[in-house]
């Protein structure tokens, strides 16, 4: 008991810094990969003295110059709540990574250390409430600011995230028809058929149209481009975080690339058969290396599209989601429960 | 197995500490955010008696689903705070103290019988076991047949009805 | 119940980190507030009015159309587990036609209700 | 182990809170705010009960009172709120047309 309680702590302490790396670099990617895409050159600058080490320290002096920034609280906000806010966006965004695994199992000191924090019986729906917590801490960063700004934008972004977490339950539900369990475990175990290349949207070509509602869903979920309205600069200044600075301002971006994250670990897990590939039965230090770099494609392709395509008005936002996505998703199901009553 | 009761008491103070805040708070905003504290704390609960299905379920529709609406609506009416009630009759309140002790003796009195039932241990097959998904979704697609598909008529009569309601005439 | 443990734990590291995170800027010693700065945010032009304003009850209707629906999810789900499982094994396979037509049936109710949403020009929002 | 009788205490005290709730506030969402954490006390009965007699239909009773629930909540709600479009406000004192 007490040793499989080390274990846990373990595991969650490493998962949490490597996810707080993983952050700090992923916005080091997205501004590489804007620069590339935009022709320039990008942050290169900040080494190690002399060495410049393409810019790789950049995040570390962002981090440093946000702890410097000036803590504002401004007069007329609600104290508590402005505080509580970007906890409560930045805490469900880290707990959602513990049922996600990320390799089989591997031998350590004598240990088989199975490669998951922990797994549930109802995994995705763990996932799924956590993201649908997460609408709190925008709600009430917006109406704590007191700031017609952030006003609304975290009504505008709440009822962004809620019209499209239906879409997302929607997709998910295909795919569960199709797997049969809630467990991820289960779910990545299932796909390592066929030299470890048995994955589901292989496997089940109707799959294709649920992940591609899927990603839509999950990147308006995110409030990205381009569906940031949220945060819509030229219409809102900065949308629910108008009025935060410093290290709360952080805690926002943080739970943003966080989801981020999750969410292309989710579409790993549940499209691309999460650590599975190629020799990773004889090597299963391999799981984690293929994992990261399908989670990193789909971050990739999360961020091409963003320099892409240009921001949706709302009116547009709205009627995509709930008069396109939403039926679609209803469809897909149909489609799907069909083709597996007849299948033998 | 004391960790379990330690466990138990922990979210058992949250629960009604929090529940006693909704009391306490005069807005209503910050009552509502109790009763979330109240509702996460009971599916804690659901957990230790093997409900996970449950327990989910309730984050999803009660934490993330019922109770954005209630602080959408108390963020778009900006509802006043609570105004302190005008006590009629005075001497209730000392009235009361005795009928809350005789309510806490009746209680303990019917729980007696049961203070000692424990919850049974789990079948060896942990996917049948009850609380699972799978026993969730034979049991309710099954024997509970016709509740679930009269909470779809529930569901559309409930749509239909607060539209009407909340919108204006040629809103 | 062992496997929600960690659930436990990693809601309190998360919100120690988020506590470590929000303590950390209130020590580092460079607030210089203003009445300016302290204002909210209106562009730099002095705030008109107060942001405590009532807002269109469009947000409320979406909200509650999300929540009906998201009970639609949340139905589908543990029918979506089980489906497959019902088409295959011995034991439940004579049910499978009364598994399918069941869900169908309460997807067409809820399909009317999003019908009448739709009808009803609650989804518009340039109007 | 935990027994039985501390959840059913637990549902019963919850419950209580609830109900004074109905009783000493003004609010009309405050007094829905109470309602819906007696709806969770009795669910928490529920689902106990369901475990400790390792039946499933008490869970399945939770699941349709969180239906209902919701339902609830959305009628409510909207009839909330037509009442304090036409009043400007929520205090259910104020609202007694019917009373003779």
């Amino acid at each position: 008991m007490t040793n499989l309680l080390l274990e846990w702590v373990i595991k969650t302490i490493v998962i949490l810094l490597i996810l707080v790396t993983a952050v700090a670099y992923v916005t080091l990617m997205e501004r590489k990969v804007m620069a590339w895409i935009q022709m320039r050159v990008g942050p290169n600058r900040v080494g190690l003295g002399k060495f410049r080490l393409w810019g790789l320290m950049q995040p570390l002096a962002d981090g440093l110059k946000m702890i410097f920034k000036e803590d504002i609280i401004p007069l007329q906000a609600n104290q508590w709540l402005y505080v509580l806010a970007p906890a409560l966006s930045l805490i469900p965004a880290l707990m959602t990574f513990i049922v996600i695994p990320y390799g089989s199992q591997i031998t350590l000191f004598n240990h088989t250390i199975e490669l998951h924090v922990t797994r549930m019986n109802v995994g995705l729906l763990y996932v799924l409430a956590l993201t649908s917590v997460g609408v709190y801490g925008i709600v009430l960063a917006g109406w704590s600011s007191n700031n017609k700004y952030s006003l609304m934008g975290g009504l505008r972004s709440s009822a962004q995230m809620i019209s499209y977490e239906l879409a997302l339950g929607l997709s998910i539900v295909s795919v569960l028809l199709y797997t049969g369990t809630l467990d991820l475990v289960e779910i990545v175990d299932a796909q390592g058929g066929f030299h470890g290349l048995a994955w589901n949207i292989f496997h089940y070509p109707l799959l294709i149209l649920v992940f591609i509602i899927f990603y839509i869903a999950s990147l308006a979920e995110t409030n990205r481009t381009p569906f940031d309205l949220p945060e819509a600069d030229s219409e809102l200044v900065a949308g629910y975080h108008t009025e935060y600075s410093s290290m709360k301002f952080v805690m926002f971006q943080m739970a943003e690339y966080l989801n981020l994250i999750t969410a292309s670990s989710i579409a790993t897990t549940l499209f691309f058969g999460g650590w599975n590939g190629p020799f990773v039965g004889r090597l299963p230090y391999l799981g984690p290396v293929y994992f990261t770099v399908k989670v990193l494609a789909l971050i990739f392709m999360a961020m091409w599209i963003r320099y892409t395509v240009p921001r949706f008005r709302y009116d547009q936002l709205m009627r995509f989601g709930w008069k396109f996505l939403l039926p679609a998703s209803i469809v897909n199901i149909i489609i799907s429960s069909t083709a597996i009553l007849f299948m033998r | 197995m004391w960790q379990e009761k330690v466990l138990f008491i922990v979210f058992a103070v949250i629960a009604i500490a929090s529940a006693l805040n909704i009391l306490l708070q005069r807005s209503p905003l910050y009552s509502a955010l109790s009763l979330i504290g109240t509702l996460l704390s009971l599916s804690a609960l659901y957990l230790t008696v093997h409900a996970q299905f449950i327990a989910a379920v309730q984050i999803v529709v009660y934490a993330g689903a019922i109770m954005v609406l209630f602080i959408f609506v108390i963020m778009l009416l900006n509802v006043p705070k609570d105004q302190p009630q005008i006590e009629k009759q005075k001497g209730l309140r000392y009235l009361a103290i005795p009928f809350a002790g005789l309510m806490i003796a009746e209680m303990f009195y019917v729980l007696r019988p049961i203070r000692l039932t424990t919850l049974p241990i789990q079948p060896g097959n942990a996917e049948q076991a009850v609380g699972t998904t799978w026993s969730i979704g034979t049991a309710l697609f099954t024997d509970y047949l016709l509740p679930f598909e009269v909470t779809s008529v529930l569901i559309l009569m409930a749509l239909v009805g607060a539209m009407v309601l909340a919108r204006r005439e040629g809103d | 119940m062992v496997k929600y443990v960690p659930v436990l734990l990693i809601l309190i590291i998360a919100t120690g980190m988020a506590a470590v995170i929000i303590i950390l800027s209130r020590f580092a010693k460079n607030r210089r507030p203003t009445r300016e700065k302290l204002m909210p945010y209106e562009c730099g032009v002095e705030p008109v009015g107060t942001a405590r304003e009532r807002q269109s009850v469009k947000f409320y209707l979406v909200a509650m159309a999300f929540l009906l629906f998201d009970i639609e999810a949340v139905f589908l789900v543990p029918w979506a587990v089980v489906f497959r499982g019902v088409v295959q094994s011995e034991a439940y396979r004579h049910l499978k036609y009364v598994f399918y037509g069941e869900m169908m049936v309460f997807m067409v109710v809820l399909f009317v209700g999003l019908v009448y949403v739709w009808r009803k020009g609650i989804l518009e929002w340039n109007r | 182990m935990v027994p039985l009788s501390w959840y059913l205490g637990l549902s019963a005290l919850l419950f209580t809170i609830g109900a004074v709730g109905v009783f000493i506030k003004r609010n009309a969402i405050t007094i829905f705010l109470c309602i819906e954490l007696m709806l969770n006390a009795v669910n928490l009965t529920l689902v106990s009960l369901s475990g400790f007699f390792g039946d499933v239909g008490g869970q399945l009773f939770v699941f349709i009172v969180m239906t209902v629930a919701a339902a609830e909540a959305a009628v409510g709600l909207a009839i909330i709120i037509s009442i304090f479009r036409n009043r400007e406000s929520l205090n259910v004192d104020e609202v007694d047309s019917l009373k003779l």
